[in-house]
């Protein structure tokens, strides 16, 4: 079906109908999908968030897809994580969402990774990707993505959810926006840290920032985006649904992205200990010495 | 001396510390003292703090103001303020979740106006009428 | 896998496991689970909002699904439409989307209808379901689909989207929710009511709408939703990008849902020319005499 | 007399009519005439209307106010004023995507702070400095 680059820039000349809804709307147009097709996305945790963002991502036409999950697909995440399916489960989740996102768009370039992200790897697994989406569900992992976003100078989609509740952040956003830790300098205890087996989440609720996942990125790449750092609040059973938070700056005194920035942050980090202990458990996976 | 209505939401979760309601409308007196006493709530002067809850056991050290009417020290109401006022008044259960030392523990995010308070003077900001200011919990979820 | 209905009105015993994060949920729960799995409903349009809400709708537990759309996926669906592949280009939508919901959820029973809605089939197509999703795309099929709700009592929960906008209202709410003629009881003139196909449309903005969709109706499933008939407007490139707007009741006059209320507005109502000649073509397949 | 500055922003397309701008801070007498006359800009009294737009062609018909001082019918700024205002001053192309007679075309709806314009009075209800009043087209497509 496909016949070949085309002169302007895309890779096929399909293109034009696959991607001609968008390619129309102004500030979008062929440059944006070339924008789109040149650029590269590593989505970290193919569960809850990311599911729906790599779908819309994959469907946009962003060139080249990263998916970094360790995990295996189960029954209990079939409620929300719509890549995954009943034939899938015991597969890989890196997998089974590349072979889902393959089956949309055959043209992006898909890098499942099923090691688990962890301090040693972080760098070498990001460093080749434009723009990296948090998509996890634990503090330790959320702090090392923050810290390694601020070492590759990436911006960092950052979605959570639990229960009726949604976040989303961009840390590290051009010259300005702040760090995960330039907002939470200190982790929380970790009893206050429950992850979505514990707390319970309407699936509904991850497809939502998800997909704002997706959306923020396609906006970063192709130059809609505003460039300023806020931060949406999202209740499925709140009136109004949504509000949108306007974020301090980067602080010149944090320890990750601030002027007397600690190089060696990731190295000696011991995120584990740093989050009270919680999840993930690196200790067991001989990966750390807490 | 004025009363100033605030309305003060919880989310991501320290709703669950506040009698699991997430929206409270708050009155407190325009100008409290400066120690972070909580006045009783039979005290005459300054007026007595209301909301829309029902009357809670008192969690926290509540202490008579003593000082005459030219010594009491008093300051316009804070947010530094509120925040005691909540843990004193409203919160039932497990104050260590809301508050360390003399501000919110880690992983809290206030929110005034929809502005991050960092950028309205933290504990500082004076609260006027009709302030919507929100306490919300960072989650880890996915 | 699946082990037969249990004492307590789940079908399977495994259903524990596959709804579980939801199911401890506070004011979801067990009550809730059944809810969903005795309910039933029907997503008009399984294009770029169908899409979304019905994967979401499936993996929650929705009992029943009817899918209804007369048209064949084509490659210029797959920049939005995430539940059509390559491989089912040519495909009927309806079955492409229901074989991939049975993907993820072999338990919810799905009824693809391949029939084009028109006045004189809707009510029979649409009375067996409690909840209709609006994901249609043209004026006539959505003042149609507004006049049959309110003849079935039933709430209609309507989703829009174009370039870099989407609206969802839910209509005949209750005792008091406006219906789509409440709120514009004359059509707008034809030529400014363009399609996705005309004036563009960025792709995950149809799933951020859809996706709120299938939230609302499992709100309204389970009793979370709180009644008030509210407008969501969203702008991807706005700011902020969420407000929710107070709407009017339902209209004391108003032709289709009033007291003095047509009793034959569907059989009397000539939608295409009402709508200005717009899309669908009813005419060219012989169904109404223009 | 004072100004009114009032937040007026299109959505659905309607943008397309206003220079494809979708947010415009507009400045407008309190007191206006009210037979829908659109006071030019160059007059003194009432104060010019004054918007952040650049200046535009005006598209409909300006007449002066030759009313004297005691004989001026004037009412207090209200939608329907404003609405007469934009596609006088602010509409740049196809006014019949706008207006249909005294109000706005079938397909558009009105939102007064967040508010269907209907249970605000619609063009009666009268502008409060500060309003943020948005039109928006229905949308179709899916
Ligand atoms: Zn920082
Ligand atoms: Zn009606």
């Amino acid at each position: 079906m496909d016949t070949g680059p085309t002169k302007d820039g895309l890779l096929h000349t399909s293109d034009y109908l696959r991607y001609g809804r968008q390619m129309i709307l102004d500030g979008f147009g062929l440059e944006g999908q070339v924008k789109l097709q040149r650029s590269s996305v590593v989505v970290v945790g193919a569960g809850g968030l990311g599911c729906p963002a790599l779908q819309y991502l994959a469907a946009a036409g962003v060139g080249r897809i990263g998916i970094i999950d360790h995990d295996k697909v189960e029954l209990s995440n079939l409620q929300r994580q719509i890549l995954h399916s009943e034939q899938t489960i015991g597969q890989q989740k890196a997998r089974s969402a590349a072979e889902a996102i393959q089956r949309t768009n055959s043209n992006v370039q898909v890098n499942p990774v099923t090691e688990m992200l962890n301090p040693l790897n972080a760098i070498s697994l990001l460093q080749s990707y434009d723009v990296i989406l948090d998509c996890t569900d634990n503090a330790p992992t959320r702090y090392l993505l923050s810290d390694t976003a601020v070492r590759l100078g990436k911006p960092l989609v950052s979605g959570a959810a639990q229960k009726y509740e949604g976040q989303l952040y961009i840390y590290n956003l051009g010259k300005d926006g702040p760090c995960y830790r330039c907002i939470f300098p200190k982790p929380p205890a970790s009893q206050t840290a429950g992850t979505c087996e514990e707390t319970g989440i309407l699936g509904v609720v991850t497809g939502i920032i998800g997909n704002m996942q997706a959306l923020e990125t396609i906006k970063l790449i192709t130059g809609l985006h505003d460039g300023n750092a806020t931060l949406l609040l999202f209740s499925a059973i709140g009136s109004p649904a949504f509000r949108t938070i306007k974020l301090r700056a980067r602080k010149p005194t944090c320890p990750a992205c601030g002027q007397g920035e600690m190089s060696h942050i990731i190295e000696e980090t011991d995120y584990i200990t740093f989050c009270g202990g919680a999840r993930p458990n690196w200790l067991e996976q001989g990966l750390m010495t807490g | 001396m004025s009363t100033i209505t605030v309305k003060v939401e919880f989310g991501g979760g320290l709703e669950l510390l506040f009698g699991n309601k997430r929206v409270h409308s708050i009155s407190l007196p325009s100008s409290v003292p400066t120690d972070g006493t909580i006045a009783p709530s039979n005290s005459e002067t300054p007026p007595p703090a209301k909301s829309d809850d029902p009357p809670l056991p008192i969690n926290g050290p509540i202490r008579d103001l003593t000082n005459g009417p030219g010594e009491a020290k008093t300051k316009p109401l804070d947010v530094q303020y509120l925040m005691h006022y909540l843990r004193t008044r409203l919160l039932t259960e497990r104050p260590e979740l809301f508050m360390e030392g003399d501000t919110v523990r880690p992983g809290i995010l206030v929110l005034i106006n929809d502005t991050d308070w960092e950028l309205e003077g933290e504990g500082a900001y004076e609260i006027s009428d009709g302030d919507d200011i929100v306490f919300i919990s960072t989650l880890h979820g996915g």
